[in-house]
């Protein structure tokens, strides 16, 4: 008995009667007596709902979220403003616990809306096809790799630095399995050095704007792997491709990306979505969900889950992917926050990160011991360094409630003191003034700290 | 693209040129021309062409369209192998709170000390429940887990110098299993299953030899039955050389009541978006994490949620960490640290109900599916849909419809869709691929004694309404949204787009 | 009680002896026995019988019932009168946030100035969109801002040692004004209209005089027209000492366009739960406050909310404080300071709208109001439901069903319930009473163009349906959980609550 | 044009085209031109979603609410715990936008709820009929007299002191338009003394428990009324009347009270909601919406406003009321609140209350220089004074976090230095504890300084 189990004892009792065993314990009969727990797992007592909220928000209350900090944390996750209409429209129970669309007569909710999803998807990238959603961003450029390994066959992927530490260290723990190997493309000034492709490549992988917040020259790239008989993959973030040529555009066979930005949470990292766009030519090798247009018997417009034949459940060891259960809530969050940006909303939207990019980008990199890392075009995050150590820069920062951004070390130790720093709608100007005023303040303390420590 | 009704029409075909929902905020830096700052030759040449309608239309779309789903809050819904069981709403409010929902993944682990203590104590209660002492919370969902499981049975056997090429699955399995062993770079050997729906070993002894790197198994089954040879399965398997791999799906059969980990299960996979009440979401999200035993933790995902004992900055509190430094890992199978919202809702899930709470949710799931099970059989429904496997049922079963379909000329298919006028979702149906026109039922623990006793009502009376004339049946739905559709002509030519 | 379906049972008749959703922390003080904290004789025999039901049964109980209304956000609702505009979804965000949600009434000013000062900027707010420079926020809605302005006219007349007996109220006034007038403690006279729908101002010259302490009037009228001669009105009721009222139900057509406090009015009342987008939650919450002249300003209810100018602990930030010290007020008409829920969601509204956007609500208000009524008569709508004045109209507009109900055979009450059956709710009917089969009819500003063109051609399917056969409607609604309900009977026997 | 307003301009130029009028401005003919307003409103510029949410949340940082202390707060609104699924319900926009239910058929769900509601209400107040709410505690207490007064007929109120001073307060105010006069009947050792009650008494108006937290004894209270031909109306705290005998069992006509424990917000005071119960003789003077049971056409159960001939729309001048919109989206949330307590619920959690009331009434009067301000039985709040200014004493607590309550000086000056101590299911043992410690040592820092004071 619980809150959740309504089964009273009386319920038990009648209902072991109709099966006609005597207790619950005989239900289990199959299980080898050898194996059955003797005492309770040692996972305490049951709480009482508010014993349980209260536990939460006292874990809760020792994070510090953008609510509690002017944040310039970027790197793949944007503390982007998520309009209130998407939290109501979400928490509908019809679409908050409802299976995968099985059943498509009790389903077209779902069903429509992940096709509406698909057609924004497509949009975005300029690319005819969409599917439903994968888990993110990182294992969506995996997945890309999947299906470049089997369109093409070749043993190597060649992979730009730009793209995110987390997506190359995911393809590279997928491709085990495949067999596959992963050769990087460096960068230079900023963006990816052109690299060579021969012909053993399936697949080159670039990312839009790049880790580093630094358009690509997708074409050119795209136009190099078209030539040496390779597929082009594009992690991409959404929101700049408001402004940016659309992948589909620049020969991108498969564009793929994050979609937190869009309407989501950032939830300490997930659950979010990845989107996965195609071209024609690779439709029947998409993973995942894909959300089709049919009639039902009285000719009336209806969606159903379509292609099935590519999925685990169908075609098992054969499958194009063997994903399941993938984002549907998450999507139909990014549906609804891109129905509210609208056309002219989210080259706004765009427009203003650029702006204010290149201000903060100005302002900071005016600083003294601040130089910028590349002086590529970017649209809402870019790369610095600092002339002292950064995580004590970035510390000193934070006395002043402000996080400054990503520290690059871990991920590109060859560029020294790094800082990604990412601007949103969020982040106002008066904010990106304080965070001058406190990363100048801090990086000419420890300067002098280095210094003095250097005399002495 | 097909002319839709009023109601029904996409929000692209609601927009209006000059509608905006979205007002965004001043510009309040001195702007600067857009071709200084993106040269035009980077520039789309149009906006995408995204709706143009005001909060109003969209709020009304969306509730529009959320009232042609049906839902767990909404009725019954005992889709075989999923769980649908309630989703408190506890957890909807505990996942909201800024302290978790608007954390950023790459806080520094000192300011999210309260995030990383959550997850370690998760890891530490699927580690009690599993009966396997190191868990990874990283896979995404359950067959991003069995990746991750394969994985690291490669990693295992590799470490060890060895170099398998096949991984035995049941003839049961879900088609996440085989679909996962050929993502993993293995080949896919079946194992049957005998007549009493347990797994057949000889065939199993026959086929295991030094070239199986894991066998993957879901017990209690998908047929919703209990292995009662696990024991000898799993020495079989560990006699090769070979892992044992559990599948988590049907975990609400045996929480608190027996673990795989004595089984002898190496790794296991759990479904937080089944047995832990994270709502389905229509297709997600969930989270997959896994639980290892000794030996192959070593090869776990990367980062590690670890606690060291103290925080070294002199207090005694101990401090949650990330851990990098994993030498042997199969490295990163995503972007941060997990579906960190997930874990939120099944910790305060596992919390609410405590050891006894988690014990009684399988007892009841069970009780209920041998209930109705039973009382299937009291009201005649068993005479035209027989139990694939006559004994008793762990908390879901199966049912073949074989006999209904040659005596009552009705399909599975066709029952599937006249529950949808009773205002019940269908069972999950023709999987398992054993069972001839099979119906796979999971009833739950969350769900009422009347429920069962009405839903048992509603087949037999959809069977004797077949009797009378199927072609009620054979032509149902009636009441939904919209009638059967056309799935084969939507696959041939596929529009998955509106086109603009 | 008459027996149900299993899906419209009530939340008693699923109750079953055991079941619980509450379960209490557990009693960490020693406990005392019962009959020394409570003695027998003052404690109750038997509980409450309270319903025993789980969170599951609960949610689905509550859902499913949710689905058997009919709301905004699924339809058009142009329901005159009431102005069902959209309800923004950031207002119940920011209403949620703890700092607003669990402050407590009582909290010291001291630490509850944000609340103060959100507060004291809202009637700053309603005070410029009245034109009135006294603001008390106190009353719960409109019909209880009516009585307070009465009660407030009340105080101003005894405080010059008058004591008039009646108040004016024209016959178009909603209900809610007569009734008010009698509670407070005056005599009712009614004022005629004229054949253009204006106050009659001959039959008001007549009745005007100094026994009146008030006429109340809503500008627009109830019949959606403007009051042409409202200065001479004002002056002939200020000329008669009696004071000039302001019911603001309908002050959605004029915001940002013309004030009452121009107009001559002493006392105005708001609907937040109208103009200003506190959703209506089926019957309520509203608010209703005041905005009041000088003159009227020492009598507004107790405490009122002020702000002091400096903290005077030595800060110079301005202090919001209760002044509970208001000698001539009429006192409180409640519990605490207001509905302060309500008053953060109208005080986002008029912060997202500004002084630009709320005048373009009122314009828009008019221009669909003026629309929808060409449209009918496009459509020839008109000819059976002629509107009940032949001008331009403001946000609403009167029609009447009496050449329908001749020459169809059809009366409003018909017409309203085949609405049901489109999906639309239907206008206010029988209201004002003043026009004969009377449908008032107000779009709001946020419905689209399309969704006015599709009423219309409903109307107009209707009518013409009606011309072949009027049986349709006459027993309608057909497609709605229940059908046409005996009203009669339940007011006869009432039946108010669930034998148990 | 803004978010919430469709109307684009081609759109307007159409719809003035079909109307035959050239500018918007001409619709607006009727309203004389010396009254239109020819400069905006003195109102600024609309905000973007995102500005308006930092301005709201700036404003709520500013207020201390019962998660920024542990609060003590009571007298007439409690810090109860509001379980999840009472939002989560309420916020379906079903229920959360529609009107009043005007037109049944499209409105079983808010009508059941109503008939469900008043059914729990009946349970509660031990009387057979409960309209579905009006606005609130004290107004309800004065509505109550309003149909006291035109059933009795006579022209007075005799009113407890014990009664909530709001309410008080709020029956004199409206007492004002009927004429009517009011006498206080004192309290004495906590609780009312037995009033003098003559043929001129409409009503006598007592409030279970009292002010000061004291049950009182209702029969007694109720017997001499009924002796004198009056009326006794009761406003009841809905939670203790788990435990005590039920106002409707005792002789009470009219039971009314706050609705806010039940399942709604502390709001700073408002939404929440009033309820209000008679006896039979009373039912067609009820005020307010009442929902009733009845069948369709085709004999379906059904439910529908009932009674509407007592009321203002129908009656107009003539009605039992002037209440129109009431408070239905909170009494809402109590009927859900009190299916989720149920009937062995809410008396343990009234039980709950009562213990740790008696353990924190022990606890602080044992205190140094705190005493009982009264010995009379409690449930769950009970009143002090303390041997020092308590407006000091409390200052002084929240300095440690701790808000103990309310000061009674304001409402009962004849009280001393009195203060209303609450206890609910959120305040612990520990926290109770935490309370003596930090009044204790309050009381004692301020008695030492007032000792000093008159020392020097
Ligand atoms: C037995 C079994 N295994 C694996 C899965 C895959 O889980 P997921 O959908 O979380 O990827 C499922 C899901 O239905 C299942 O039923
Ligand atoms: C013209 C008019 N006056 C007064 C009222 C009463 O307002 P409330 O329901 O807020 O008490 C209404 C409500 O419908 C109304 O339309």
């Amino acid at each position: 008995m619980s809150r959740y189990t309504p089964a009273t004892d009386a319920d038990r009792r009648e209902m072991l009667e109709v099966i006609g065993v005597d207790s619950i314990e005989d239900l289990f009969a199959d299980i080898p007596a050898g194996l059955r727990l003797t005492a309770p797992l040692g996972l305490g007592r049951g709480l009482a709902e508010q014993e349980v909220y209260d536990e939460l928000r006292a874990l809760a209350a020792r994070n510090t979220s953008t609510e509690d900090e002017v944040s310039f944390l970027g790197a793949g996750m944007y503390d982007h403003y998520v309009p209130a209409l998407v939290d109501s429209i979400t928490s509908r129970s019809e679409f908050l616990t409802p299976y995968t669309p099985y059943q498509p007569e009790v389903s077209q909710g779902g069903l429509q809306a992940m096709f509406e999803y698909q057609t924004a998807i497509s949009e975005l990238t300029g690319l005819p096809f969409s599917n439903a959603s994968v888990y993110e961003g990182p294992s969506a450029v995996a997945a890309a790799g999947y299906v470049a390994k089997h369109a093409v066959g070749r043993r190597r992927f060649v992979v730009s630095s730009g793209v995110h530490p987390h997506s190359r260290e995911t393809l590279r723990t997928l491709a085990q399995g495949w067999g596959m190997e992963i050769t990087e493309a460096p960068l230079h000034g900023g963006v990816t050095e052109l690299p060579e492709i021969d012909d053993q490549v399936s697949a080159v992988i670039v990312q839009q704007p790049n880790f580093l917040g630094a358009v690509e020259d997708l074409e050119t790239l795209a136009e190099s792997a078209r030539q040496a008989g390779a597929l082009t993959i594009c992690a991409c973030d959404p929101l700049p491709l408001a402004l940016l040529r659309a992948p589909g555009e620049c020969g991108v066979d498969i564009a793929v990306g994050e979609g937190q930005t869009l309407g989501n949470r950032l939830d300490f990292g997930g659950p979010s979505f990845g989107f996965f766009a195609v071209t024609e030519a690779l439709i029947r090798r998409l993973p995942g969900r894909i959300a089709g247009e049919t009639r039902d018997l009285d000719g009336r417009r209806g969606f159903v889950l379509t292609l099935q034949t590519r999925e685990q459940h169908i075609r098992r060891e054969k499958a194009t992917s063997n994903i399941c259960t993938a984002q549907a809530l998450n999507a139909l969050a990014g549906i609804i926050y891109l129905s509210w940006l609208g056309r002219r909303g989210i080259v706004e939207l765009a427009e203003l990160m650029l702006q204010r990019t290149a201000y903060a980008r100005e302002r900071l990199t005016a600083l003294e011991g601040v130089r910028a890392l590349h002086e590529q075009p970017v649209v809402r995050e870019f790369a610095i360094a600092v002339d002292a150590p950064v995580k004590r820069v970035i510390e000193r920062c934070r006395k002043h409630g402000v996080n400054p951004g990503y520290p690059l070390g871990r991920d590109y130790p060859e560029l020294g003191e790094g800082l990604l720093v990412a601007i949103t709608e969020r982040r106002t100007r008066e904010e990106i003034d304080r965070l001058a005023e406190v990363l100048g303040e801090a990086v000419a303390v420890e300067r002098r700290r280095s210094y003095q420590r250097v005399g002495s | 693209m097909i002319a839709a009704a009023d109601d029904e029409l996409t929000i692209f075909e609601r927009s209006r040129p000059g509608r905006r929902a979205f007002e965004p905020p001043p510009l309040d830096v001195s702007e600067r021309p857009l071709d200084e700052l993106l040269e035009p030759r980077l520039r789309r040449s149009e906006p995408p062409r995204l709706p143009e309608v005001t909060e109003p239309e969209i709020v009304r779309h969306y509730n529009r369209l959320s009232k042609r789903n049906f839902d767990l809050d909404a009725g019954f819904y005992p889709l075989g192998s999923c769980t649908m069981k309630h989703n408190p709403k506890l957890h909807e409010r505990v996942a909201a709170l800024p302290g978790h929902a608007k954390l950023h993944p790459l806080q520094d682990p000192s300011r999210a000390q309260g995030a990383l203590e959550l997850m370690w104590r998760l890891q530490s209660a699927l580690s009690e429940i599993a009966g396997l002492p190191h868990v990874s919370l990283q896979p995404s969902a359950g067959s991003h887990g069995e990746l991750a499981g394969v994985l690291l049975t490669r990693s295992f056997h590799e470490d060890r110098g060895q170099h398998r090429s096949k991984v035995l699955t049941p003839d049961t399995a879900h088609g996440t299993n085989p679909a996962t062993v050929t993502m993993a770079g293995y080949e896919v050997v079946k194992v049957g299953t005998d007549e009493r729906g347990n797994v057949d070993l000889d065939d199993l002894r026959a086929k295991a030899d030094d070239e199986v790197a894991c066998l993957m198994l879901t017990n209690p089954s998908t047929l919703g039955l209990f292995e009662p040879a696990i024991e000898e399965i799993a020495e079989i398997v560990h006699g090769v050389g070979a892992t044992l791999y559990y599948d988590g799906a049907n975990l609400n059969a045996i929480m608190g009541i027996c673990r795989p980990g004595e089984m002898g299960f190496d790794i296991v996979h759990f479904n937080l978006h089944k047995s832990f009440t994270q709502p389905h979401g229509g297709g997600g999200p969930g989270a997959g994490p896994i639980a290892v035993s000794d030996r192959i933790e070593p090869f776990l995902p990367r980062p590690q949620v670890v606690r060291r004992e103290s925080a070294g900055n002199g207090s005694s509190n101990p401090l949650y960490d990330l851990d990098y430094d994993r030498p042997k890992s199969i490295g990163r199978l995503r972007g941060f640290q997990g579906n960190y919202g997930v874990f939120v809702r099944s910790y305060a899930y596992i919390r609410s109900l405590g050891a006894a709470g988690l014990r009684d949710v399988s007892e009841v799931a069970v009780l209920n599916a041998n209930y109705l099970l039973a009382k299937l059989r009291q009201v005649g429904v068993l005479e035209y849909l027989p139990a694939g496997y006559d004994r008793l049922c762990m908390h879901e079963f199966v049912l073949s419809g074989a006999p209904m379909k040659q005596e009552l000329s009705i399909k599975t298919l066709d029952l599937a869709k006249r529950l949808l006028d009773h205002g019940v979702h269908p069972p999950t149906v023709y999987f398992p691929l054993l069972v001839d026109e099979a119906l796979l039922v999971e009833p739950t623990e969350t769900e009422t004694k009347e429920t069962l006793d009405r839903f048992a009502e509603i087949l037999a009376d959809i069977l004797s309404e077949a009797r009378e004339d199927p072609e009620i049946a054979r032509t149902a739905p009636h009441t939904t949204p919209v009638r059967r559709l056309d799935e084969a002509s939507a696959a041939r030519r596929p529009v998955v787009r509106q086109p603009l």
